[in-house]
């Protein structure tokens, strides 16, 4: 049972992340990695970490997808979405891609890794004293990251830093 | 700052007393009535006595004069009346009024001659009735036939009989009488 | 396997009973809503209306199924699923009594923020595959606003975790008490502070009046779901009306002692057996009179308040709610590390404010009266018409 | 490739592991293939995600059931994963605002 739902799950992400990297239509895509990230925390799940299954999706889901959902929308406005790369065409990313496989199978045979049938802890009281004790630096920095990001972003985006230039000789680039 | 805090609490007071409006509507009692099958008595018995709902004719009491039709300003109503047998005068044929069309002018009502009742339950002969549920599936529905269609085939034939028996009967007293007058075309 | 098969079936039950509460509280709304604006509402189908929804889900299964020429049809036909999954999907470890809940996750209440965030990858892709520029307008318009809405959400949740010091749910009941002393609102100011800011996050995230501009039926032919119809556009509505019910039982589960009925109510009831079923009966009717508490003061609001502009709508989010919610997360912090439980400043504030809410409610129905009297109608409280 | 055929794959870690090397592929496939900025970010988040996946995977069967480090790892990277797609979106609009495109092909004033 354990295992038919674990195939499952492993075919739904396999199936996520091909359609990101195959489909031609970027808001396929960007629903393939929804789909690769929801079942990703499942596989989470799978490895006892609950508390890192929903920060999966209340980050991803709730961020960054619908962060990416409104950039698509809002730069791409339903037309100009069939974007694959001609020069760097599908050859040399297959290589490429083949020879990271390769490395990545290398390194599974020699991980060292046994079998393991590890019962289900609950997380979260652990994590948080692994994150307050004896990973306390790096989660301030990500705090100061973080708030650096908020100020930025806010930066980059206000009217009067952007500089209005003439766009190379297009019809709509009255703006 | 202060004004920060001022708006805060503004909102609050503002929303807890709309909140109590509305909270205090809650525990009265509406004002809707059920229309039409919950009410305390029947809604044209409580409208006031000029009230114009659907015209109506009283047949009976119609001398057929076509005073009515002329005075409607939209052609609502089509009438004929002829000389028949059943009484003196003219004898109404068909009398029908489309109520898709009527405005509630009240022309023809002041224009009809007829008149019966005291004071209380006085009407003309062609007169608004109280009643305003005229609505219908289909669009005929809306035409109103007084007189209804065999009678009024039959009305006609009778017509046709009595105007055939004057006319014979106006040649044997004389030939070179004067022309009788028929109802209206 | 037979675990497998008992979860679908308490599954199947909670789809159910989420279906059936939701089409129910439409006719609540409605009859609420006209009685708030002295007419009867719907009151012919059934006794009191009580079945127009059964009425009225028939007849949206009749109509046609119509997806709209150039709109994304897969994206368009599984959009209000993800919508109502979002909703369901937060109400599994919502505890509705000791043993009425699905599964007692460890996250909680983590969780429950987690799985809202489908309702807005719903919303936006509904928005966006109906090829309307309403629909997008309202989709984006919805999804900035709950994304919004979760950062005060989220700081009013930190409050309760500090001061249960567990995200789990039960362990939050467990740590709050069954008389208003004891529950979180009225444990200290900041905590009543985060009760008022998780309330109008939640009214914000469920799309609700005030907060409802996504679906603004003056301006945006009622936003995302303009293209919808039939069952799909019943999708949506069920997921509006059972996410009223995670807001009325997320509020008093967090905030108002959950389903804690009985008074001495102590943790070694949470063995197995030692806790009598009529106590579970009995707290399990007190928790929904909470909820529906809740659930009639959210659709109160709606009949009372204007809707916001989406300026003023971030204006609250950001200016105001964010601010106040950081500052009762700091607030809260200092004060239960100088306030220890059960000292004597924790007591005085707990009787304080608990009898500051009291009076608040006294005055409350003061002005209501006093209305009444302004008004010189006569007072007529039956709710059947 | 025998390890398909255990007897409780889900208890095994190389088949978490060659998950997580079919996401990370999938992710440089879509990176380089792309010509869409936002096609680029995509990418770039199933590789973290192949990442983390690892990272859980490598905590959860190392038998050592008090240490947590890969879960705060994969949470980091989660988080960090959030703060690079904000600030690419922020470039990304700033970018459209004047150029009214997203292709990296009109972006190419630094290619001399």
């Amino acid at each position: 049972m354990k295992d038919g739902i674990f195939l499952c799950i492993a075919a739904v992400t396999v199936f996520g992340a091909l359609v990101t990297a195959f489909s031609r239509s970027i808001i396929n895509a960007a629903l393939g990695l929804l789909l690769a990230l929801v079942a990703i925390a499942g596989l989470y799940i799978f490895l006892s970490a609950d508390f890192v299954a929903v920060s999966q999706i209340l980050i991803y889901v709730g961020g960054v997808m619908v962060l990416l959902l409104f950039g698509i929308m809002l730069t791409s406005g339903g037309d100009n979405i069939f974007s694959n790369n001609p020069i760097m065409g599908a050859v040399p990313a297959t290589l490429i891609t083949t020879i990271f496989g390769l490395l990545g199978i290398y390194v599974v045979n020699t991980s060292g890794l046994t079998f393991y049938q590890g019962a289900y802890r609950a997380t979260t009281r652990d994590i948080g004293h692994f994150l307050l004790r004896e990973y306390i630096l790096p989660f301030e920095l990500v705090s100061v990251l973080i708030v650096v990001l908020i100020v930025g972003a806010g930066v980059m985006l206000r009217k009067e830093l952007v500089i209005v230039r003439q766009a190379p000789q297009k019809k709509e680039g009255k703006k | 700052m202060t004004t920060y805090l001022k708006n805060i609490w503004e909102a609050s007071a503002t929303v807890f007393e709309g909140m109590a409006i509305t909270f205090s509507y809650l525990l009265q009692r509406p004002i809707t009535v059920q229309y039409p099958d919950r009410l305390k008595e029947p809604v044209p018995k409580t409208l006031p006595k000029n009230y114009r709902g659907r015209l109506m004719v009283d047949t009976e009491l119609c001398t057929a004069c076509a005073l009515c039709q002329k005075a409607c300003p939209i052609d609502v109503i089509e009438m004929k009346g002829a000389r028949t047998e059943r009484k003196k005068g003219l004898t109404l044929i068909y009398f029908n009024i489309y109520h898709g069309k009527c405005m509630y002018c009240n022309l023809c009502v002041e224009a009809c001659p007829a008149e019966e009742g005291d004071e209380e339950a006085h009407h003309t002969a062609i007169y608004f009735k109280k009643d305003f549920e005229g609505s219908g599936y289909e669009l005929k529905d809306l035409v109103e036939q007084f007189i209804p269609r065999e009678e009024a085939i039959q009305r006609l034939k009778e017509a046709e009989e009595t105007a055939a028996k004057r006319a014979a009967k106006a040649a044997a007293e004389s030939a070179p009488a004067e022309p009788k007058k028929e109802g209206n075309a | 396997m037979t675990q497998f098969i008992y979860m679908f079936i308490f599954a199947v039950i909670y789809l159910l009973s989420i279906a059936v509460a939701a089409g129910f509280l439409t006719v609540v709304e409605r009859r609420i809503a006209g009685r708030m604006q002295s007419r009867i509402g719907p009151n012919r189908v059934g006794p009191q209306g009580i079945v127009q929804w059964i009425a009225d889900a028939v007849k949206a299964l009749q109509k046609e199924d119509i997806i709209p020429t150039d709109a994304h049809s897969f994206l368009f036909k599984i959009a209000p699923y993800l919508v109502f999954m979002g909703v369901f999907l937060t109400l599994v470890p919502i505890p509705f009594g000791a043993y009425t809940l699905m599964e007692n996750l460890d996250t909680g209440i983590f969780y429950v923020l987690a799985m809202a965030s489908f309702v807005v990858i719903g919303v936006m892709m509904g928005g966006w595959a109906s090829n309307n520029k309403w629909s997008l307008l309202g989709g984006m318009r919805s999804a900035a606003q709950m994304i919004s809405y979760e950062v005060p959400a989220a700081l009013a949740v930190f409050v309760v975790v500090v001061m249960a010091g567990t995200l789990n749910f039960q362990k939050i009941v467990f740590s709050q008490g069954a008389s208003p002393v004891d529950w979180y609102v009225f444990r200290n100011p900041f905590a009543f502070i985060a009760f008022n800011i998780f309330f109008i996050a939640a009214l914000a995230e469920g799309n609700r009046v005030p907060f409802d501009i996504p679906e603004a039926e003056s301006e945006l032919v009622s936003g995302y779901n303009t293209e919808y119809s039939g069952m799909r556009f019943l999708f949506f509505f069920l997921a509006e009306w059972g996410n009223l019910v995670v807001i009325g039982a997320l509020v008093s589960t967090l905030f108002f002692g959950g389903w804690n009925f009985w008074f001495e109510y102590t943790l070694e009831f949470s063995v197995p057996g030692r806790y009598p079923i009529r106590f579970e009966v009995l707290g399990f009717l007190w928790f929904l009179f909470k909820v529906s508490i809740f659930v009639f003061i959210i659709i109160w609001i709606r009949w009372t308040l204007p809707r916001l502009r989406i300026d003023q709508l971030m204006d609250i989010c950001w200016k105001y709610m964010v601010p106040i919610g950081l500052f009762a997360s700091i607030g809260i912090l200092l004060w239960m590390y100088f306030v220890p439980e059960k000292s004597l400043a924790d007591t005085i504030m707990r009787y304080s404010m608990t009898s500051f809410g009291g009076l608040t409610i006294l005055y409350f129905f003061y002005r209501v009266f006093q209305n009444l009297r302004v008004t010189k109608a006569k007072i007529y409280a039956n709710p059947f018409v | 490739m025998n390890f398909l055929f255990f007897e409780g794959i889900s208890q095994n870690p190389n088949s978490y592991l060659i998950l997580a090397i079919i996401i990370f592929c999938a992710g440089i496939f879509t990176v380089l293939t792309r010509k869409n900025i936002i096609g680029i970010l995509l990418g770039i988040e199933l590789m973290l995600n192949a990442g983390a996946l690892n990272f859980i995977a490598f905590s959860f069967f190392r038998h050592e059931s008090a240490d947590y480090s890969g879960h705060v790892f994969a949470i980091f990277v989660i988080v960090l994963a959030a703060a690079e797609a904000v600030v690419a979106l922020a470039i990304l609009l700033a970018v459209y605002q004047q150029r009214r495109s997203v292709s990296t092909d009109d972006i190419s004033d630094l290619k001399g």
